[in-house]
């Protein structure tokens, strides 16, 4: 069966991680379990990530001594989507340290983790 | 004096305070003036037309009032003889003082009276205006009418008939025919008289001398 | 214009004005007769009219109060000299040749709102009242008379009352009243309310609100405003009869025409009662207007 | 109930989205032109052995730069917000620490950061880099943290380190718009011998940089939140 | 030249020193950023004068030494500089503005708000899909840690909010950024245009994630509901940011993306950009906080420049002509606004009255909004009017119609905002001190909408030749608006008479006409001002705006500069509307009548100018289709002006409570605008009919039921300036009759009763004005007997209300004969028949109005009033005086404008005699007229003077009373509802059906508004949830299942 390759069930899962995320995120209502929820989506596009530069058999891109620097083209993976992966991790951090610090303040506020309790501005 | 005719102050649009008198100021108080007859020959015809069209102001306040409507009815039909009635003073030239009048009334009757242009002339109807009649002695009511305005026929009785007011008017006719009608004039000539005789009985005498 | 026209206007005012008078006086005594009086004598206006310029005091309440009678006299000839009177006679063709029908149509509202500046001026609250009712019921009947007027000047193909006298001229299957029928009912109700008889005749009311506008007129005023009284209704009767019955040719066709129009009125007033004027305005706005529409529909 | 339905059936468009997304999806057999060019030709034009540090560092750069300034910019409003305004009558309640952990933190926290550094330093040869090094020495800190909670941690050194290395990026990336061919252009150092620890060009200094940032970066964040802990 | 690249090097430089000065001087500080800003906005200025000047090429910056795609490239070319500057002017001035509040918090917030800009910056230039994801992760955390900036618990949970959403957001992106990764095998954009992924399977998906991703960025509306808490919360400054630069950069980015989406992008944005100005408008209504408002007109403007760009295949290459100009207004009134509201420091927008205080803060503020809503000189106006123009040339009627109502949305609510901070009522105002470096951003803005604004109207090839003198005239004014009055006055007066002058010789036909209404009437207008004392401020800058667009009107060639003109015009009686005693209402529905009628007008020029190259006025005679749609719509434009009945309802309110010269202006002079509209759309397209039904017909009835409605209201209004406008509303329903009737008398008597009616309405203002000025009321009951007091007044009110009524023998009998005749020629009678109903009502409140001022009973506390000022009645006697000579000589004014009617109308023309007038059907003569009626008067009232002059003069209370006598003057003045009788048998006739009718439809409107902005509940994860099912929801329309599973 050529859909149950590793690079298509990584990147299901990676969906599926994606879908989890936001279900938590919208279905929870303590603020920590929603900045899970986010945790979760982001994580999900980051497998989706290097699902995508995937190739059959190939290694990761270091040209150490397992890898013939000659024919490094046909013995890595590509490098580019680990290239991104990176930063979207770095970039998934800085939002969630964000995301963490604001509910930390928010809690210090009202002392509540409801996020019921943050709707006074609407409308 | 009613409330509203006292003095009073007002605050105009600007701001400042303006004094109002009522009395002077929302009433004329000039004198009447004796108004010479014209030459003979106009005055004749004048007075020709004077006659023969009597414009009635009837002030029915006593019982006699209920005298003068059959005068209008097809039995009695004043109107042959020029006689019509006029619901304002302004335009009427005879006034009818039916009945009795009380202090109260004889201020109104003194008002409408004046308010007449001259010449105009008076009819009292009926023995309360002559001598006060049953009511000779009532602690409100005047006995004489012409104390207090010149009246140029009484028509006595009580109640005097429909037939007595038709003769009461023929007479007057041939009172202003023969140029004999000058209550007006005589009102303004002795008025002094009049209002001294009114404010007597008229306690609270509240209005200008004349009522133009 | 040459100046005899001043002449000749003169002479008609004053035969109007005579018949006017004595129009007045043996209406009235016609409806006393019918009331089984005796009535008046047939020159009792003159006597009046005499009599309140004999009046020797009278008192003004300010200019405008003043002015009224003169507005309103000078609108009751004016709306008379604008008309040609006896058709075909140069003598009383008047100023007919200064304006047409809707000249003379407006300027019977010169001496209505003269009246009423000078009622207003008098300072009377009656005479006020008399005025706003006055005025709602002009602008009621005006309408129809409106509607009719347009419907004669289509059917005539003009505005002229000249040529819509002479087209009516031959007959009287020719006056407008049978060519025209709709119209000339329309326009005759709202003559009903021109002629402010009953039951049109709230504003004067007497006693309500003692006689409405002139109710501070006295002496010389008044005397101007009964003269005004004579002339006024002469000229819209002559008006009418221009308009739906053919014009006159002579005095004595205009008198026994008039005379039979005027008989309209004085029959309905003496039928019906009196209308408070918000019924009036509602009445005129409905039947005689439905029938100057169909007299407009029908052109 | 209602609203959970809601977000089911939008979610199940959004899944249904996604599958779209990548229903041309068919794996890959072989590398496309661009990472083909970088397996092939990214070991002369830049000389880094770990091919994703060359693209991480080199070809995207600029990326790179700008994942430091976010960091940074999390660590700047981080610190902004949780500043303890009133640190003199500041009241903490702090667990104490247990001894095993106490002990073992002291031999194993200097290991932590001088691993940190390692990996930095040979982000162009082995797997890791700069940020995977910064991560490793702010997690030493974390661990100190949780040793010695009411250790006081300098934040002034945590902010000249981060100023001093990210100017020092920006300077290097300047530098190389002014003598090379580009900004962040990596030959500005030579290439040196593919494979050793002087390589690669510029890519291990900025990697120094990156390094000590980030880890600067984390720690700051790392050390604000833990003063804001149980507060009173 | 410096190069851009720097602009990263400089920012980033500058955030990472900034940690070294943290305990130093915060002055410092914020001096060293404040340097780094200029430098950014130096680069990228200096960039966008090369492009300008120097035809520099569009320049490509490679990084690292590698070409794209292996490395990552950025691009100047002119548009990112243009972009690039508006952004960096925008951070820098805002950082001025911020100065004390960033002072206040610190270094962090210096460091972010720089790294925010840089952030922009890049995302403008780079041509990298990966990095742009990076930099717009910059921004979007750099703007969630400037919304925190107050640290107040609001703030935090609207950061809070504002990050989850564009997490999710940038995650979408992600998503979507790897996936073309995959289909495209390559970054760079050139290269992901050029591989078409719009054509493979999964590819257009991914296309469309990345799409709508930055879209969502934009805050499309129902999205959007994360964006506004941050509006609401954050600090103004932060608010300014948000709607001007970010959304600014974002929809840069946007374009750079659509060529990679192909064709259906285009469609997607569009829609969603409709929906989203309409949503966000019609929720706009609703709002009193003010930076939430603010907030929701910045989404509207932003989804009105989605629209533009999803119409771009339609709008061809004038597509950055009109995205311009509605950006750079919206941006810079935008910051303008927010910045105000950081000035003016009110929640609520009732608070905003406080503005009041400072009237060059007014002034800025109206600027600003009126740029918004798109008049002239603005940018948005030039911008807008092309977008109609190209919309109609492609037949893309829809869109046209919901942008116009979308714009009117707008500007309902911003009105009544700017309403409430002219004339707003509130006891408890906030304070405010205008501090210079909050106060120098705006202005530089203000004068910045101002300039572009001048050069746009340079770059409209057809408002090339606009005239601007009369605008340099109103400069003027408000430059020396310190004078007196008296001054004041004299110049303006001076500054119409010599313009008159100087266009004289050229006017001709109706432009003559009308030129003498409008400027001959603006000097015997101005004349009354001399009875104004101090200085009146601002009151001859507006003034002079609304005689520009008059004249403008006149001297219009093209349709551009006739909607221009009409435009300064509404502006300028808007604000001599709104200076009035309790006007805010009226002049807020003035407005929206205005507003909504201009957009008629706008979409009927629009119309006609399908398949034209020309822009004359001419285009009109020889439309391309669509003629009686185009004909009804710019009729019913005009017709918002002239106050026919359903569009009226603005008039007597502000007409009444303007003040006592400007009321005649605005009713004699301004409204005749209309019919001068009227006349020129009539004379150039001629008849017009739906099928078989005949417009005019309806106009015809129309002119009827609004001349009966009209006098009929006035009869029964207690407010004497109220009654007086609705005798206009009256009048005008004549006039429009008249033009119905397209017939030589038709127009003769529409026209000259405009004529007259300048005249005696101008008159009766004046009149009313001066007894109002000295009784200090308009109610009529309270007033009474005034004829003793101020005799003259009285003379100029008897003469206009007998030309009112149409009595013979003054002029305004003239009209009516006319009409008379017209009608006949015509024979349209039944429409006549309710007209001459009208006439005849007139005499209602004719009589009333001097009945209950002037005669009846002199109340107590007006005893001591005096004569109207000399400038009052100066005016009113000129007239009179012109009135008498057009009564006794017709001709005189007949002829004329008989002669300009001829080449269009020959037939039934009058035919002169003398002073003798035939027509087809009757003849009048005016002279004999006067002397016959004259020579009666005087003999009748000499006799009578004769017979009576020893009258006796006697005092209000002497009257035949019944045998009693008055007591009050109050009680005995019969005055309060004076014609009961008449309203309680018609007054049915005059239930406000039509206010009822448009009150239901605002009120509908509000209640639906208040509805669906209920779906903002204030939960981020509803945000989110809103996010998913918008992509969802899009994506169902973009691809309706045709890759289904």
């Amino acid at each position: 069966m050529e859909k149950f390759n590793l690079e298509n069930i990584s990147l299901v899962i990676g969906i599926l991680v994606i879908l989890i995320g936001l279900w938590g995120l919208l279905t929870q209502k303590n603020l920590i379990k929603i900045i899970i929820g986010f945790a979760l989506f982001d994580t999900g596009i980051h497998i989706v990530m290097v699902s995508i530069g995937y190739i059959k058999n190939g290694t990761a891109p270091i040209l150490d001594n397992a890898v013939d620097i000659n024919n490094a083209a046909n013995a890595v993976v590509d490098p580019v989507p680990q290239a991104l992966v990176l930063t979207a991790i770095v970039i998934g951090l800085g939002i969630t340290a964000l995301m963490l610090t604001y509910v930390l303040k928010m809690y210090q506020k009202r002392k509540s983790l409801e996020i019921n309790n943050y709707n006074d501005l609407k409308w | 004096m009613k409330e509203d005719f006292k003095k009073r102050t007002v605050i105009s649009p600007e701001g400042k305070p303006i004094e109002i008198d009522p009395l002077k100021d929302y009433f004329s108080d000039a004198k009447p003036k004796v108004y010479k007859p014209a030459h003979p020959i106009i005055e004749k015809f004048a007075n020709w037309a004077r006659a023969n069209s009597l414009w009635v102001l009837g002030f029915g306040t006593g019982c006699g009032a209920i005298e003068m409507r059959p005068l209008m009815t097809p039995r009695f039909d004043a109107y042959r003889y020029g006689i019509q009635w006029r619901p304002t003073p302004r335009q009427a030239s005879v006034f009818v003082v039916s009945g009795y009048l009380s202090v109260k009334t004889l201020k109104r009757v003194v008002r409408t009276y004046e308010q007449m242009q001259n010449p105009k002339f008076v009819i009292a109807l009926g023995s309360c205006t002559i001598n006060g009649g049953m009511y000779w002695d009532s602690y409100n009511t005047i006995n004489r009418l012409d104390h207090y305005m010149p009246v140029d026929v009484y028509i006595a009785g009580c109640m005097p008939r429909p037939e007595s007011l038709l003769a009461g008017f023929d007479k007057l006719k041939t009172i202003i025919t023969e140029g004999r009608g000058e209550g007006a004039n005589t009102y303004a000539e002795k008025f002094d008289w009049y209002k001294a005789n009114q404010k007597k009985v008229i306690k609270d005498w509240d209005m200008p001398d004349y009522n133009w | 214009m040459e100046f005899k026209n001043i002449g000749y206007a003169l002479l008609t005012i004053f035969i109007v004005l005579n018949y006017g008078l004595i129009l007045q006086g043996v209406v009235r005594k016609i409806g006393a007769r019918v009331g089984r009086r005796y009535g008046i004598r047939w020159y009792q206006p003159y006597i009046d009219i005499i009599k309140n310029y004999a009046k020797r005091s009278t008192i003004t309440h300010g200019v405008m109060f003043y002015i009224a009678p003169v507005f309103r006299l000078t609108g009751g000839i004016g709306l008379l000299l604008f008309m040609p009177v006896i058709f075909g006679s140069d003598i009383f063709g008047n100023f007919s040749f200064a304006g047409d029908l809707v000249l003379v149509l407006y300027f019977q509202f010169f001496g209505i709102l003269g009246m009423a500046l000078g009622a207003a001026e008098s300072g009377h609250p009656y005479s006020a009242i008399g005025v706003s009712r006055g005025l709602s019921q002009v602008t009621s009947f005006e309408l129809p008379l409106t509607l009719g007027v347009i419907a004669i000047a289509m059917q005539y193909q003009t505005l002229n009352i000249t040529e819509i006298v002479a087209a009516q001229q031959g007959g009287f299957m020719n006056w407008t009243i049978i060519t025209n029928p709709f119209a000339a009912i329309a326009m005759l109700i709202a003559f009903l309310g021109a002629m402010g008889r009953s039951p049109f005749d709230v504003v004067l009311a007497p006693q309500e609100i003692p006689i409405g506008p002139p109710t501070e007129f006295q002496s010389g005023l008044l005397g101007v405003l009964q003269l005004n009284r004579a002339i006024f209704p002469a000229a819209k009767l002559i008006l009418f009869m221009n308009l739906l019955f053919g014009g006159a040719t002579n005095w004595a066709e205009l008198i026994l025409k008039t005379f039979l129009i005027y008989m309209w009125p004085v029959f309905v007033g003496t039928v019906f009662p009196r209308f408070r004027v918000d019924q009036s305005v509602r009445w005129f706005l409905t039947v005689p207007l439905i029938i100057g529409i169909i007299a407009i529909i029908l052109i | 109930m209602v609203k959970n339905i809601l977000i089911f059936i939008v979610l199940i468009g959004f899944a249904v989205l996604l599958a779209n997304v990548f229903v041309g999806f068919k794996g890959n057999s072989e590398l496309n032109t661009l990472a083909n060019h970088y397996a092939v030709s990214g070991p002369e034009e830049v000389g880094s052995a770990n091919l994703v540090t060359a693209v991480v560092v080199t070809y995207r750069g600029l990326d790179t730069l700008g994942e430091v300034t976010i960091l940074f910019l999390s660590a700047a409003i981080v610190s902004f917000l949780l500043k303890i305004e009133t640190s003199a009558s500041r009241k903490r309640k702090l667990r104490t620490t247990s001894e095993i952990l106490d002990t073992a933190s002291k031999i194993l926290v200097p290991v932590t950061l001088l691993f940190g550094i390692y990996v930095f330093i040979n982000g162009h040869l082995s797997p890791g880099g700069g940020f995977q090094g910064g991560a490793i020495i702010a997690s030493g800190l974390v661990l100190m943290l949780l040793s010695q909670p009411a250790k006081e941690v300098s934040h002034k050194l945590i902010t000249i380190v981060e100023s001093i290395s990210g100017l020092s990026f920006v300077l290097i990336g300047v530098a190389g718009v002014i003598f090379a061919a580009g900004f962040l252009d990596n030959t500005l150092l030579s290439l040196g011998k593919f494979g050793t620890i002087f390589s690669a060009g510029l890519i291990p200094v900025i990697y120094i940089f990156v390094g000590l940032k980030v880890g600067a970066e984390l720690s700051g964040i790392i050390a604000n939140l833990q003063e804001n802990q149980n507060e009173v | 030249m410096v190069g851009p690249i720097y602009i990263i090097a400089v920012a980033l430089g500058t955030a990472f020193s900034l940690g070294f000065f943290k305990k130093a001087n915060v002055k410092f500080s914020f001096a060293f950023m404040l340097l780094a800003m200029t430098f950014m906005t130096f680069i990228s200025g200096q960039w966008l004068y090369a492009f300008l000047t120097q035809q520099q090429e569009t320049i490509q910056i490679f990084t690292a030494g590698f070409k794209p795609p292996f490395s990552i490239s950025l691009q100047m070319g002119f548009y990112e500089a243009v972009f690039l500057s508006i952004i960096n002017i925008v951070g820098l001035l805002s950082a001025i503005y911020m100065y004390d509040k960033l002072k206040e918090k610190g270094v962090q917030m210096m460091m972010v708000f720089v790294l925010l800009f840089m952030g922009l910056n890049v995302v403008v230039m780079t041509r990298d899909i990966f990095n742009l994801f990076v930099f717009l992760e910059i921004a979007s955390i750099a703007t969630a840690g400037l919304i925190i900036l107050d640290k107040s618990a609001n703030a935090i949970s609207a950061g809070f909010k504002y990050i989850i959403a564009t997490a999710i957001i940038s995650g979408i992106l992600l998503i979507g950024i790897i996936a073309v990764y995959y289909y495209a095998e390559s970054l760079y954009i050139n290269d992901i245009i050029n591989s078409n992924l719009s054509f493979i399977k999964g590819g257009a998906v991914a296309v469309f994630l990345i799409l709508i991703a930055i879209v969502l960025e934009l805050k499309p509306f129902p999205a959007n509901g994360w964006a506004l808490d941050v509006y609401e919360a954050a600090h103004p400054g932060i608010g300014t940011i948000v709607s001007a630069a970010s959304a600014s950069a974002v929809i840069f980015v946007l374009t750079k993306i659509l060529p990679i989406v192909g064709e259906s992008g285009y469609y997607i944005i569009g829609i969603i950009g409709i929906i989203t100005f309409l949503g966000s408008n019609l929720l706009g209504l609703k709002q009193n906080t003010t930076n939430r408002l603010l907030g929701y007109s910045s989404i509207g403007q932003i989804g009105l420049l989605l629209t533009i760009i999803g119409l771009t295949p339609y709008l061809g290459d004038k597509t950055l002509f009109i995205a311009f100009g509605v950006l750079i207004s919206h941006a810079l009134a935008k910051a303008g606004l927010f910045w105000l509201s950081g000035i003016i420091n009110s929640k609520n927008i009732k608070g905003w009255a406080a503005i009041r205080r400072n009237p060059h803060l007014l002034v800025l503020m109206g600027t600003f909004i009126f740029a918004l809503v798109g008049f002239p000189p603005f940018p948005s106006f030039f911008a807008k009017w092309e977008l109609i123009m190209q919309l109609a040339n492609n037949d893309k009627i829809i869109w046209l119609a919901l942008i116009l109502i979308g714009s009117f949305i707008e500007g309902v609510y911003l009105f009544r905002w700017f309403g409430y901070a002219i004339k707003g009522e509130n006891q408890d105002l906030p304070e405010f001190k205008i501090q210079w470096n909050k106060i120098i951003p705006v202005i530089i803005f203000a004068l910045g909408l101002y300039a572009i604004g001048y050069y746009y109207s340079t770059l409209t090839g057809s408002a090339a030749s606009l005239n601007y003198i009369p605008l340099l005239f109103i400069l003027f004014l408000y430059a020396i608006d310190f004078l007196p009055v008296y001054i004041k006055n004299t110049i303006s007066i001076a500054g119409i008479g010599y313009y008159l002058y100087t266009i004289y010789p050229g006017l001709e036909e109706f432009n003559l006409i009308f030129a003498l209404i409008f400027l001959a009437g603006g000097i015997l207008t101005l004349l009354a001002g001399y009875t104004y004392k101090g200085k009146r401020q601002g009151f001859y800058p507006l003034v002079m705006m609304m005689f520009a667009g008059l004249l403008g009107l006149i001297e219009a060639n093209t349709t551009l500069e006739f909607f221009f003109a009409w435009e300064i015009m509404t502006i300028g009686s808007y604000f001599l509307i709104i200076r009035g005693k309790k006007s805010m209402t009226h002049a807020l529905s003035y407005m929206l009548f205005s507003v909504g009628g201009a957009y008629l007008i706008l979409a009927g020029f629009g119309l006609a100018h399908i398949g034209q190259s020309s822009y004359s006025l001419d285009i009109l005679a020889n439309v391309q289709g669509y003629a009686p749609i185009i004909f009804t719509l710019l009729a019913v434009g005009f017709m918002t002006k002239t106050a026919s009945i359903g569009l009226h309802i603005w008039l007597p309110g502000a007409h009444a409570e303007a003040e006592s010269d400007v009321s005649p202006m605005v009713s004699a002079i301004l409204l005749k605008a209309g019919v001068f509209g009227l006349i020129v759309l009539m004379l150039r397209m001629g008849a017009q009919s739906f099928g078989s039904f005949d417009i005019y017909y309806a106009l015809a009835w129309i002119g009827a039921i609004t001349a009966i409605m009209g006098n009929m209201m006035a009869a029964f209004q207690e407010d004497a300036k109220r009654l007086l406008a609705y005798s206009s509303v009256g009048f005008l329903g004549y006039a429009l009759f008249g033009l119905a009737l397209m017939s030589h008398l038709g127009w003769l008597a529409a026209v000259s009763l405009s004529v007259i009616h300048f005249m005696f309405k101008t008159l009766l203002f004046l009149a009313i004005g001066g007894v109002v000025m000295r009784v200090k009321t308009k109610e009529m009951y309270k007033m009474g007997g005034l004829i003793k007091k101020m005799p003259f007044t009285f003379i100029s009110v008897l003469m206009g209300i007998i030309v009112i009524s149409g009595v013979p023998p003054l002029t305004g009998f003239g009209g009516k004969w006319i009409l008379y005749n017209a009608v006949l020629d015509k024979g349209w009678f039944l429409p006549a028949g309710a007209i001459f109903f009208a006439g005849i009502i007139a005499f209602l409140y004719c009589f009333r109005l001097i009945h209950t001022i002037f005669l009846g009973q002199l109340k107590d506390e007006h005893r001591e009033v005096k004569e109207a000022p000399f400038w009052m009645l100066l005016p009113q006697y000129i007239i009179l005086g012109v009135i008498m000579i057009f009564s006794a000589f017709p001709n005189s004014l007949l002829k004329p404008i008989g002669e300009v009617i001829m080449p269009y109308f020959s037939d039934g023309a009058l035919e002169w005699q003398g002073q003798l007038a035939v027509s087809n059907f009757g003849y009048w003569n005016g002279e004999l007229i006067m002397y016959i009626v004259g020579g009666i008067f005087v003999i009748v009232f000499a006799w009578l003077w004769f017979m009576n002059r020893n009258a006796q003069k006697v005092k209000q209370f002497n009257i035949g009373y019944s045998a009693e006598r008055p007591s009050l003057p109050e009680t005995t003045h019969f005055a309060y509802n004076f014609f009961a009788p008449y309203k309680k048998a018609l007054g049915f006739l005059v239930s406000p059906i039509i206010s009822d009718f448009w009150e239901a439809v605002s009120e509908g409107i509000h209640a639906i508004a208040d509805k669906i902005r209920r779906i903002y509940d204030g939960n981020a994860q509803t945000y989110v949830l809103h996010i998913i099912a918008f992509i969802v929801i899009f994506y169902l329309i973009a691809f309706g299942g045709s890759y289904g599973i």
